[in-house]
C-alpha cells in the first residue's frame, strides 16, 4: 500500500507522466472525459467518464493498413507501430471490468492484434467508487466498486489516495515511482481504505437498482427471450441511434472501410453499432429488418448471447451510462425488468 | 537531407457554370489573358448544380481555396439558377466563418461569357488572397495530405 | 470499370507550344481504367477523327478522354466521332487543355503538370459515365409569335410561307405596331405606310396566319415542341367575323373626345374606333372604358347604325388554349417616358414633343393632315431645335435614362431634319447631338445630305434647358466645337427620345422562362452565334425586344427567326438533352423542396406503393422528372437532402471524383 | 381555469380511444426514475392509466414519430404536443412527411421542461424531483434535498424559448400563449464577436467531443430522410465514425445546411448529445442568418411556408457581404 | 490453416484466370504474385477478397482443396464489391485473407456415405469443392447424386464441368432441371425441390447437403423430410452471414451461434436450435 496525499497529487502524475503517457479524467464542457495528463491538469471529481475507457484498448477508429496501387498491381504498407506504454488513471470498477468483456471477444482466437498490442501496453489505475449515482447497478453484475480489479487499485479519501499495485505491471510501475510514493508501511492506509470500503458498500445497498438481478438472464435463455412479447414496446420508440452502443464499454462491434484519400487508400476499422439499420445489411439480405430486431439483438447479446458463449459472464457491468445518455431513457434496465414478465404493455 | 523547396502555391478549385463562368475562362484563353495554373476549373451546367458537399470536398482533398463563378444575376441559364447559388453560398460561407475557417478561402463570383478580362482578373486576386493565407489547415482531412 | 482511351490533342503549336503533350499521354497512361493513350496533331480532324474511332476498335474503349480545346468548342465533334464508332456519344469527355491552359500559362512545366490534372480528372469522371440516350418528344407543328409589328409581321409571313401555320396575337386592336405609325422611313425616305400595309393585307389574307388583336398571352407551359399557351381574347364589343369595317359607327359614337393612341394623343377618337384606315383586322373596337352604354347602359347608338349588326355589348373576355411547338417574342419597343427629363419642359409646352409624336404631325394621315404646324396654336414653326440622344447613352444619370444607344435615332432626325428643310425651306432647324452615328448602308451620305444639301445646322453639344417663354422655347445649349454657350429661341422642340421595351416583354419572358439583361431586353442564346434564338429551348426573338434596331434590321432578324422557327416544326421528333435530373424514388422523401426551385415546372409527384424488406408495403410520395422539361440545371439536386435527386451526366459522384482528381 | 394534470389528458385519450376517433396514443411512459420517461405508444384505457406520464421531464418531441407510424396503418392516432413540437409538426406537413387526417394533436401547456443534466450539476444521485411554483426540490441519495430555482435547471431551449403559442392542434388543453421575444441568439452573438481564431478553438472544441453516435440527427424532427447522405455510400459524405477533424466538421455543417429554413429551433439536437456538444448553436447561426438576410422566418409557423433556401429575391445579399460581418472583430 | 497470427491482415492474390460462367457470375482464378497457392483450405471454407478501395467480401473457395495450385471463386456481381470483381482483367491483383469457417465434415460424418448434393443457381459455387473433394477420394464415398437447377440453362454455373466431368464419373449421378422450357434443352424442367421429390432418394446411409436461396432450401427441405429424411442427415452452409470472418465484428451471430466460428457449415438440426433470424 502507498499513499500520496492529495495536495502532492501533481507531483504524483508528473512522475508517472514521465515514465509513460498517463490519461486522467478531466472536466470538460461535455463531462468528465479521460484526457493526457498535463501540468496543470485537474483530476475529475465526477463519478464517471462520459466516454468508456474502451476507447484506449478499442478505439473509435484505427488505421489498419494502407494500400498503393499502381495500374493493377497492389502494395500492402503495414502502418502498425508498436504501441507506447501508457497509463489510465481512475478507471472504475465497471469500466475494469468491461476489459474483461473485451478481451474474451478480442483476445479469443484468433487474437487481433491491434487490440492485444494495445491492452499489452496499457497500465490500469481503477479507482474505487465513493458516491454511486443513481444509475448505478454494477453490484447486478457482481461487481464491487469497493474493491475494483485492475493493476493497481487505489481509493481516495478526503485528503489521499491510497494505491495498491495487484499485477506485476502495476508492480514495476509503482516502484519506477516509488520516491514520489512511497510504501506507507505501519501508516494509516489500512484502516482508511477499510473505512472507505465501508462507506461505498453503504451507499451500494442504498441505491435504487440494488435489486436489480440476472437470475432471469444467461446463456441457456434464447428461446425464453427471443420471442418475448416485451420487445415490441420496448423497441417501439427507439430512434436507432448509437449512443447506448458508444458509450457502452462493453459494445465493440465493428466496421472495416476503406477510405480513399487520393494518396493512398487507407483500411481504418470503426465503431459500429447493431441499432444502426444499415449494420447487417449486405448485398445478400438482410437478417435483422425492423428495429426491434436491432435492439432485440443487442440486448439479447448482453444477457444471453455472450453469456452463452463467456461462461456465463454477462456483457454489462452496470456502469449506467446508457440510462443517463439514451435520447429517449430506454436502457438495459427496463429490458431486464420487462423482459419475460408477459404481456406487451408491461415493456 | 536537401529539399529545394519550391515556392507555396496554393491548390485552387473553380465550379464555372456552363454558359457564362466557363465560357468566360474560355475567352481569358483566347485572349492570352494569363492567370496562375493553380486554378483548376470544373464545369458544371449552372453555379446551383455546386453542392455544399463539393465545396468541403475540396477542402478535405487539400484545396486551399474554392471559388464558384456563375452567370451574373439576373443572366442566368436557366433563370433562376444563380439567385439560389446566392443564398445557398451566403449562408454556408457565413457559417464557415462562425466556424472559424478563413472566409477568403471561398468566394463566389458572377463572370458573364463576355467577361474573359474579368474572369482572369478574379482569378489573379483569388490566387494572391489564398496564397497569403497559406496552407488551408482549419478545414483540412491529415489522412489526404501527402 | 471503364476502358478508357486518352487523345491529347497538340492543336498545331497552339497546346504543344506550352504543354508536352507527349507527357500529358504517357501520364495518364496509369490512370484508373486507361487502356489506351496517345497524342497527335489535330485530334479534331478526319485523321484525327480516325484516331479514335480505330482506338475504340481496337481497344474496345468504353469511354473516351481528348485533352483538346474547350468542350464549347469541339466537344460535339468528338461525341459525334465516338458514335460514329459505336460508342455512347456521352461516355466522351473534354479536358479544356487549350483555353484554360496553354494559352493562360506561359510555362510548359506549369502548363503541362496542370493539363495531367486536367487530364485526370475527365479520366476520373468518365469512369463514373453512363451512356445516356436522348429522350424523344413529337413537335407540334404551329408557331406563335408575339407581337404585331413589323418583326411578327415578317416572321410570320415567313413560317407561313414554308407551309405552317402561325398565329400572331397583338395586344392592340391591329397589327402593324410602330411601323405603321411613320411617315417616311430613313434611307430611302420611302413611306412607311406603302411598304407596311401590303404585308399586313398578305397577313390578313394568308390562310396559315391567324390574327388573334387586342390579345395577350397570359400563360404558357411545356417546353420546346410543346407548348401550352393560353391567350386572352380581350372583348372588343364587336363582332370580328361581323363587321365589315365601313366606320359608321365610329362617324356616330357620340363620344368624341378620346386621346387617340395612334396620333399619340394629339387628336381624338370616338369610344368606337378603328386605330387607323388600314387597320388589320379592319375591325371596330369599342374602348370599354369609354362607352357610355358598357359603363350605363344609356346610348347603343352604335347598334343602332351598324347595318352588319356586328355590335355585341355582352362579349366577354375569352380565353383560349393553343398548343405550340416554336413561339416567337416580336414584343417591340415604346419610347422611354418623358417625365424624369423636366429640363425639356415636355410636360410644359405642347410644343416640346418625342420624334415618334413629329413623326404623327408629318404624316398625311395624323392629326394635322401631314402639315407641320405647332400643337399650341397651329402656327408653323420657323425654328425647329432636335435634341439627340435624350434617355440614351446615360451612365451617370442610369435611374434616369438608359445607358445604351437607341441606335435608330441619328438616322430618324436626320430623316426629320431633311424632310422639315425639304417642304419648309423656312424654317431653321436646329440638331444637338453628342456623337452622330450613321453605319448602315447609305446611312452616312444620307446624314450627309442633309447637313450639305439641306442647310441642317448640326451642333455637337447637349442641350441644358428648355424654357417655355412668351409662346418661344428659349433653348440654352452648348457648342462644344466652338465652345460657347447657345440661346436659340425656338418654335419647336423635338426631343429624340430613348426607346425601351414594351412593359408586357418582362411578365412574358417569365411566363416564357426565357432570360432578359437588366435592360429588359431579351437575352439571345448566344450574342454572335445564336442571335435570333432564346436560351431556353423553342423561343425566338424578333425585332427590338432583343435590342434596338432599325426597320432593315428588324425585318433580317425576323426572318431568321422565322427560318430557324422553320427548322424546328420541321423536324417530326426532338431529341431532347439526357442530361437531366433523374430522382431514385427509394430515397425520396417526398418533400417538394425539388418541385419548388425548379424553373420549368419538371419535377411531378405520385403516391408509389414500395414493398419494404419485412414484405409489408407502403405508400410514399415521391418526385417524377419529367424528361423533355428538365433542362439539367441541377439546382434541385442541391435542394434535395437526401441526395435522391441527381443529374444525369454531372453526377454528384462524378463531380466529386473530379475534384478528388484535381486535388490528389 | 382548469388545471391540466396528468389525469386529464389520461382522460380525454380514453374518451378518444373509447370513442374511436383514435386507436392509438403517442405519450410518453414513465420510467425507473422520475426523469427517464421515454415516448411511447398506448392502445388501452389500462396501459394508459398505469404508464402514462406528463410532466416536467416530458421533452422529447414526437413529432418525429408520426412519419413512420401514421403509415403502419390507417386509424388515427392522438398525440400530444408542446408548443415548441407543433412547429416541427407543421414543418412535417409542410414537407409532405405524413397526412394530418391520420393525426389528432391535443395541444398541452408548457412552463419549460427540466434538464437532468443540470440537475446533477447540483445534485448528484438524484432520486425524485418535484416542482411547484416556488422553485424545484431534488431529493438526493447521499446529500439530502437540494432547493433550486427553475431556471437553474432548465434546459437551454426552454430559457430561450421561442413560442408558448400552438401552431397546430385540433384540441388545445390550458390557454394559449404568444411568441415570445427571447435572447436566442445571444449565444450566437457571442460567438460571432469573437475574433476567427477564438471561434475555430471553441468549435474545435465542442465538435471534438463529437462521437458521432447519429443521436443529433435520429432524433431531429427535420431530419426524416427516406436515407439520410451519411449513410449513403454513394453520397460522397458517408462515414461512420469521424477519424478526425474534418469529419466532425463535415458531417456537422453539412446536417446544419441540410436542416437550414427547415429547422424550427426546437432544439432536440442539444438534448440528446450524449458529449453536450451545443448543436443548437449551429443551426440558430442559421437561422440569424436568414432572418438578418431574408426577413424573419420561423419554420412550422405556417404550413406551406416557403423556406427561405427554396425562395429568392433579384436583391439578395451576395455572398461576399454576408460574412462582412465579423470583420469588424477579427 | 493459414498464418492467423495478423487475422485482418491479407496477402496478395492475383487473378490469372477469369470465366465468364452465367450472365451474372464470372469465376476467377487466384494465386499468389509468384504463381502459388496462397493457403490450404477445407472444403466449403471461404476467404476474404478485397479490392482496395472498395471494400471486402467474403466468398466461398469453389475450388478443391485437392487442388494445389490455385483457388477459384465463382462470384455472382450483386454489389459494389463483385461489380469491381466482375469489371476485372487478367492480371488485377486484389488481396485475400483466409480460410474462414469450418468447413464440411468431409472425412469424418461424411467418410462411406452416398452423398446428395442439391443446389440451386449460385449456391453451387460451395458445393463445387466438396463435390470435387469427394470425386478426388472417390473410394471414400459410396454413390454421389448431384441434383442442380437455375433459372435457364445459361444460368447453370459451371455446365462444362458438370457435363463433361461430372457426369462421366463412375456411379456420379448428375440431375439438372431448369426453371422453364428453353429452347435446345430437352433435360428437366421444374423447379429442384420438386424435382427431388421426383427422384425421390433413399434415405439409407445418405447426407444431404443443400446450398441455394432460402426458398428452394425451405421446400427442398420439406421434400427431404416427407422423403424420410433426418435433420441430422442434412447440412447447408450460410456463408453469406460472414463479415469479419473471425467472430468479432458483430454482424454473423444467430442467437448465440456465431456462423463465422461455430459455422457457416451448419447441420439441420443444429440450426433448428438457432431462433429464427437468419
Amino acid at each position: 500500500m502507498r499513499k500520496i496525499t492529495l495536495d502532492r497529487l501533481d507531483e504524483f502524475f508528473a512522475a508517472v507522466a514521465g515514465k509513460l503517457k498517463l490519461y486522467i479524467p478531466v472536466d470538460t464542457a461535455g463531462g468528465a472525459q479521460f484526457q493526457q495528463w498535463r501540468a496543470g491538469a485537474k483530476m475529475s471529481d465526477a463519478l464517471n467518464t462520459t466516454r468508456s475507457a474502451k476507447d484506449f484498448f478499442f478505439p473509435q477508429t484505427e488505421n489498419l493498413m494502407e494500400f498503393k496501387t499502381e495500374g493493377k498491381k497492389i502494395e500492402i504498407i503495414d502502418v502498425r507501430r508498436e504501441n507506447e506504454d501508457f497509463a489510465i488513471f481512475g478507471v472504475r470498477a465497471c469500466d475494469v471490468r468491461s476489459f474483461d468483456v473485451l478481451d474474451r471477444a478480442f483476445l479469443s482466437e484468433p487474437a487481433d492484434t491491434y487490440y492485444q498490442n494495445r491492452r499489452e501496453h496499457g497500465v490500469i489505475f481503477s479507482l474505487a467508487c465513493s458516491k454511486p449515482a443513481e444509475t448505478c447497478f454494477c453490484g447486478t453484475f457482481g461487481i464491487d466498486p469497493a474493491n475494483p480489479k485492475g493493476d493497481i487499485v487505489c481509493y481516495k479519501t478526503d485528503d489521499a489516495i491510497y494505491m495498491e499495485a495487484k499485477t506485476e505491471k502495476g508492480a514495476n510501475l509503482m516502484d519506477s515511482v516509488s520516491d514520489i510514493v512511497a510504501e506507507d508501511e505501519g501508516g494509516d492506509g489500512e484502516s482508511a481504505v477499510n473505512a472507505q470500503k465501508e462507506i461505498i458498500s453503504e451507499r451500494m445497498k442504498k441505491l435504487p437498482l440494488a435489486s436489480l438481478s440476472t437470475d432471469k438472464f444467461g446463456g441457456d435463455k434464447t428461446a425464453k427471450f427471443f420471442d418475448d412479447p416485451a420487445w415490441k414496446s420496448l423497441s417501439e420508440s427507439c430512434l436507432g441511434c448509437g449512443t447506448c452502443t458508444f458509450v457502452c464499454p462493453t459494445c465493440q462491434c465493428y466496421d472495416i472501410k476503406d477510405f480513399n484519400a487520393g494518396n493512398g487508400i487507407k483500411r481504418f476499422r470503426c465503431w459500429d453499432s447493431c441499432m444502426y439499420s444499415e449494420f447487417t445489411k449486405m448485398s445478400a439480405g438482410q437478417p435483422r429488418l425492423t428495429q426491434l430486431e436491432r435492439f432485440r439483438q443487442r440486448f439479447m447479446h448482453k444477457l444471453v448471447y455472450y453469456p452463452a458463449n463467456n461462461d456465463g459472464m454477462f456483457s454489462c457491468v452496470g456502469c449506467g451510462r446508457c440510462l443517463s445518455k439514451c435520447p429517449i431513457q430506454m436502457n438495459i434496465v427496463k429490458v431486464m425488468k420487462n423482459l419475460g414478465e408477459g404481456g406487451e404493455n408491461n415493456g | 537531407m536537401s529539399i529545394s523547396k519550391e515556392p507555396y502555391r496554393p491548390l485552387i478549385v473553380a465550379f464555372c457554370c456552363n454558359w457564362c463562368s466557363y465560357a468566360g475562362a474560355d475567352l481569358a484563353g483566347n485572349n492570352r489573358l494569363a492567370y496562375p495554373a493553380d486554378v483548376k476549373i470544373i464545369r458544371v451546367p449552372c453555379s446551383c448544380r455546386v453542392n455544399p458537399t463539393f465545396i468541403l470536398r475540396a477542402f478535405q482533398r487539400g484545396a486551399d481555396g474554392v471559388i464558384l463563378c456563375g452567370c451574373h444575376p439576373g443572366d442566368c441559364h436557366y433563370t433562376s439558377g444563380n439567385y439560389y447559388t446566392r443564398r445557398r453560398m451566403a449562408l454556408l460561407f457565413s457559417m464557415l466563418d462562425y466556424l472559424g475557417i478563413e472566409r477568403e478561402r471561398t468566394r463566389v463570383e458572377w463572370v458573364s461569357a463576355a467577361e474573359g478580362a474579368k474572369f482572369a482578373a478574379t482569378m489573379n486576386d483569388f490566387c494572391e488572397t489564398v496564397a497569403s493565407l497559406g496552407e488551408n489547415k482549419r478545414l483540412e482531412d491529415l489522412r489526404c495530405k501527402k | 470499370m471503364q476502358r478508357i482511351g486518352v487523345f491529347v490533342c497538340h492543336c498545331g503549336t497552339n497546346i504543344a507550344g506550352t504543354v508536352d503533350v507527349a507527357a500529358v499521354s504517357e501520364a495518364l497512361k496509369n490512370e484508373p481504367g486507361v487502356v489506351y493513350s496517345t497524342n497527335y496533331q489535330y485530334m479534331c480532324s478526319q485523321a484525327g477523327q480516325d484516331i479514335i474511332k480505330n482506338a475504340i476498335a481496337e481497344h474496345g474503349l468504353t469511354g473516351i478522354v481528348v485533352c483538346s480545346c474547350s468542350p464549347r468548342m469541339h466537344e460535339a465533334t468528338f461525341r459525334k466521332t465516338a458514335a460514329a464508332a459505336g460508342l455512347n456519344s456521352y461516355m466522351v469527355e473534354i479536358a479544356n487543355i487549350r483555353e484554360q491552359c496553354s494559352w493562360v500559362h506561359k510555362d510548359m512545366k506549369t502548363g503541362t503538370e496542370k493539363a495531367i490534372i486536367l487530364g485526370k480528372a475527365a479520366v476520373a469522371k468518365v469512369n463514373l459515365n453512363a451512356p445516356l440516350t436522348p429522350g424523344e418528344s413529337p413537335v407540334t407543328k404551329r408557331a406563335l409569335v408575339i407581337g404585331g409589328g413589323i418583326a411578327g409581321i415578317q416572321t410570320a409571313l415567313d413560317i407561313a410561307d414554308a407551309g405552317f401555320p402561325v398565329d400572331i396575337v397583338e395586344t392592340k386592336p391591329t397589327i402593324g405596331g410602330k411601323m405603321a405609325q411613320l411617315d417616311k422611313t430613313f434611307p430611302t425616305l420611302d413611306c412607311a405606310a406603302c411598304i407596311l400595309t401590303p404585308k399586313m393585307v398578305d397577313v390578313a389574307q394568308n390562310d396559315k396566319i391567324r390574327i388573334f388583336s387586342y390579345s395577350e398571352v397570359t400563360d404558357v407551359k411545356g417546353f420546346v415542341g410543346n407548348f401550352d399557351v393560353t391567350i386572352k381574347r380581350r372583348a372588343r364589343y364587336v363582332k370580328e367575323d361581323v363587321c365589315t369595317g365601313c366606320g359608321a359607327c365610329t362617324e356616330k359614337c357620340p363620344q368624341k373626345k378620346i386621346p387617340n393612341e395612334f396620333n399619340l394623343g394629339m387628336d381624338n377618337r370616338r369610344a368606337i374606333y378603328i386605330p387607323f384606315a388600314q387597320a388589320v383586322p379592319k375591325v371596330a373596337t369599342i374602348d370599354l372604358d369609354h362607352c357610355n352604354m358598357l359603363k350605363n347602359g344609356k346610348c347603343g347608338v352604335c347598334a343602332k347604325v351598324c347595318a352588319a349588326g356586328a355590335i355585341d355589348y355582352n362579349a366577354k373576355d375569352e380565353y383560349i388554349e393553343e398548343k405550340y411547338g416554336a413561339i416567337v417574342a416580336a414584343t417591340g419597343f415604346n419610347p422611354i417616358s418623358m417625365d424624369k427629363f423636366d429640363e425639356f419642359a415636355y410636360s410644359q409646352s405642347k410644343d416640346v414633343i418625342t420624334s415618334l409624336e413629329f413623326e404623327r404631325l408629318t404624316n398625311a394621315a395624323g392629326p394635322t393632315g401631314g402639315k407641320l404646324l405647332r400643337p399650341s396654336d397651329g402656327e408653323h414653326p420657323r425654328t425647329i431645335v432636335f435634341v439627340q440622344c435624350v434617355g440614351s447613352r446615360c451612365d451617370s444619370c442610369a435611374q434616369k435614362g438608359k445607358e445604351y444607344c437607341s441606335k435608330i435615332c441619328c438616322m430618324y432626325t436626320a430623316k426629320h431634319a431633311m424632310l422639315t428643310r425639304d417642304k419648309y425651306p423656312d424654317t431653321d432647324v436646329y440638331v444637338f447631338y453628342i456623337d452622330v452615328r450613321t453605319p448602315g448602308k447609305n446611312f452616312d451620305e444620307f446624314y450627309r445630305r442633309a447637313v450639305e444639301e439641306y442647310g441642317v445646322h448640326y451642333i455637337k453639344g447637349m442641350v441644358g434647358k428648355v424654357s417655355p417663354e412668351g409662346g418661344k422655347l428659349m433653348v440654352q445649349a452648348s457648342d462644344l466645337i466652338d465652345n460657347k454657350q447657345l440661346r436659340i429661341e425656338a418654335d419647336l422642340v423635338v426631343l429624340a427620345a430613348a426607346i425601351e421595351p414594351d412593359r408586357s416583354a418582362r411578365p412574358l419572358a417569365t411566363m416564357l422562362t426565357a432570360s432578359m439583361d437588366t435592360n429588359d431586353f431579351f437575352t439571345e442564346a448566344h450574342p454572335k452565334l445564336r442571335p435570333v434564338e432564346s436560351p431556353t429551348a423553342g423561343v425566338f426573338l424578333s425585332g427590338t425586344c432583343q435590342g434596338p434596331k432599325d426597320i432593315p434590321e428588324t425585318v433580317a432578324q425576323a426572318g431568321a427567326a422565322a427560318s430557324k422557327v422553320i427548322g424546328l416544326l420541321a423536324k417530326d421528333k426532338l431529341m431532347g438533352n439526357p442530361c437531366v435530373a433523374h430522382s431514385d424514388e427509394n430515397m425520396c422523401n417526398g418533400c417538394s423542396t425539388c418541385e419548388n426551385v425548379c424553373p420549368y415546372g419538371a419535377i411531378t409527384y405520385e403516391e408509389k406503393e414500395f414493398r419494404m424488406p419485412d414484405r409489408t408495403t407502403r405508400i410514399r410520395r415521391v418526385a417524377r422528372v419529367n424528361e423533355a422539361v428538365c433542362q439539367g440545371c441541377g439546382c434541385c439536386t442541391v435542394a434535395c437532402m437526401s441526395g435522391a435527386m441527381n443529374l444525369k451526366g454531372f453526377k454528384n459522384e462524378q463531380i466529386l471524383a473530379e475534384v478528388d482528381a484535381i486535388c490528389r | 381555469m382548469q388545471e391540466i394534470t396528468r389525469d386529464t389528458l389520461i382522460s380525454r385519450a380514453k374518451e378518444l380511444l373509447a370513442s374511436g376517433e383514435v386507436d392509438r396514443v403517442y405519450g410518453w411512459k414513465r420510467g425507473e426514475f422520475c426523469y427517464d420517461v421515454t415516448p411511447a405508444l398506448f392502445t388501452d384505457a389500462e396501459s394508459l392509466e398505469k404508464d402514462f406520464e406528463w410532466g416536467d421531464f416530458c421533452g422529447a418531441n414526437l413529432s418525429k414519430y408520426l412519419v413512420e407510424e401514421t403509415r403502419k396503418s390507417e386509424g388515427k392516432i392522438l398525440v400530444f404536443m408542446k408548443p415548441c413540437d407543433t412547429y416541427s409538426f407543421n414543418q412535417l406537413l409542410t414537407e409532405h412527411r405524413f397526412d394530418r387526417e391520420k393525426v389528432y394533436v391535443i395541444g398541452t401547456p408548457c412552463a419549460g421542461m427540466l434538464d437532468p443534466k443540470r440537475i446533477r450539476d447540483h445534485a448528484e444521485s438524484f432520486t425524485s424531483v418535484v416542482s411547484d411554483e416556488n422553485g424545484v426540490t431534488v431529493s438526493t441519495l447521499f446529500d439530502g434535498d437540494v432547493k433550486l430555482d427553475r431556471s437553474e435547471v432548465m434546459p437551454d431551449r426552454c430559457l430561450n424559448c421561442k413560442s408558448k403559442k400552438h401552431v397546430a392542434y385540433d384540441e388545445l388543453f390550458g390557454e394559449d400563449g404568444g411568441t415570445i421575444a427571447s435572447g436566442r441568439f445571444d449565444e450566437v452573438e457571442k460567438i460571432e464577436k469573437m475574433t476567427p481564431d477564438e471561434r475555430f478553438e471553441f468549435w474545435r472544441g465542442e465538435l471534438s467531443r463529437c462521437i458521432r453516435c447519429n443521436a443529433c440527427r435520429d432524433v431531429c424532427p427535420a431530419c426524416t430522410c427516406e436515407k439520410c447522405v451519411f449513410d449513403n455510400p454513394n453520397s460522397g459524405v458517408e462515414n461512420k465514425a469521424a477519424e478526425n477533424s474534418f469529419e466532425e466538421q463535415m458531417f456537422h455543417i453539412i446536417r446544419a445546411f441540410h436542416v437550414a429554413g427547415r429547422c424550427t429551433d426546437c432544439g432536440e439536437c442539444s438534448r440528446v448529445c450524449p458529449q453536450q456538444i451545443p448543436l443548437h448553436l449551429l443551426n440558430r447561426k442559421f437561422i440569424k442568418d436568414i432572418d438578418g438576410f431574408y426577413g424573419e422566418y420561423q419554420a412550422g409557423a405556417e404550413v406551406g411556408s416557403r423556406a427561405p433556401l427554396v425562395d429568392y429575391t433579384t436583391e439578395d445579399i451576395e455572398p461576399s457581404d454576408a460574412v462582412k460581418g465579423g470583420d469588424e472583430n477579427a | 490453416m493459414a498464418d492467423m497470427k495478423e487475422p485482418l491482415i491479407p496477402a496478395i492474390g492475383e487473378v490469372v484466370d477469369i470465366r465468364m460462367d452465367t450472365p451474372d457470375i464470372k469465376t476467377f482464378r487466384v494465386v499468389t504474385p509468384d504463381g502459388k497457392k496462397a493457403f490450404d483450405h477445407r472444403p466449403g471454407q471461404c476467404a476474404m477478397l478485397s479490392v482496395p478501395g472498395v471494400g471486402e467480401g467474403m466468398f466461398s473457395i469453389t475450388s478443391s482443396p485437392t487442388n494445389t495450385e490455385y483457388m477459384e471463386f465463382s462470384i455472382k456481381k450483386c454489389g459494389c464489391v463483385t461489380e469491381w470483381l466482375h469489371s476485372m482483367e487478367v492480371g488485377q491483383q486484389i488481396t485475400i485473407r483466409g480460410p474462414y469457417g469450418n468447413p464440411f465434415p468431409v472425412d469424418d460424418e461424411f467418410a462411406g456415405k452416398n452423398m446428395l448434393f442439391i443446389a440451386g443457381g449460385v449456391g453451387l459455387a460451395p458445393l463445387r469443392s466438396v463435390i470435387n473433394y469427394c470425386r478426388h477420394y472417390r473410394d471414400r464415398y459410396g454413390r454421389i447424386d448431384i441434383v442442380y437447377g437455375s433459372r435457364s440453362k445459361d444460368d447453370l454455373l459451371d455446365y462444362q464441368e458438370i457435363i463433361n466431368e461430372w457426369a462421366v464419373d463412375e456411379d456420379v449421378h448428375v440431375h439438372l432441371t431448369i426453371d422453364r422450357e428453353q429452347e435446345g434443352w430437352d433435360g428437366h424442367v421444374g423447379f429442384v425441390p420438386n424435382y427431388v421429390k421426383e427422384l425421390g432418394f433413399d434415405t439409407e446411409n445418405r447426407i444431404a447437403v443443400l446450398c441455394g436461396p432460402p426458398i428452394m432450401i425451405k421446400f427442398t427441405l420439406a421434400g427431404l423430410c416427407e422423403l424420410g429424411f433426418e435433420k441430422t442427415q442434412m447440412y447447408t452452409t450460410l456463408e453469406l452471414r460472414m463479415k469479419c470472418g473471425i467472430g468479432k465484428c458483430g454482424r454473423c451471430n444467430v442467437g448465440s451461434k456465431y456462423v463465422c466460428k461455430d459455422g457457416p457449415v451448419f447441420r439441420f438440426d443444429q440450426l433448428d436450435e438457432l431462433p429464427d433470424e437468419y
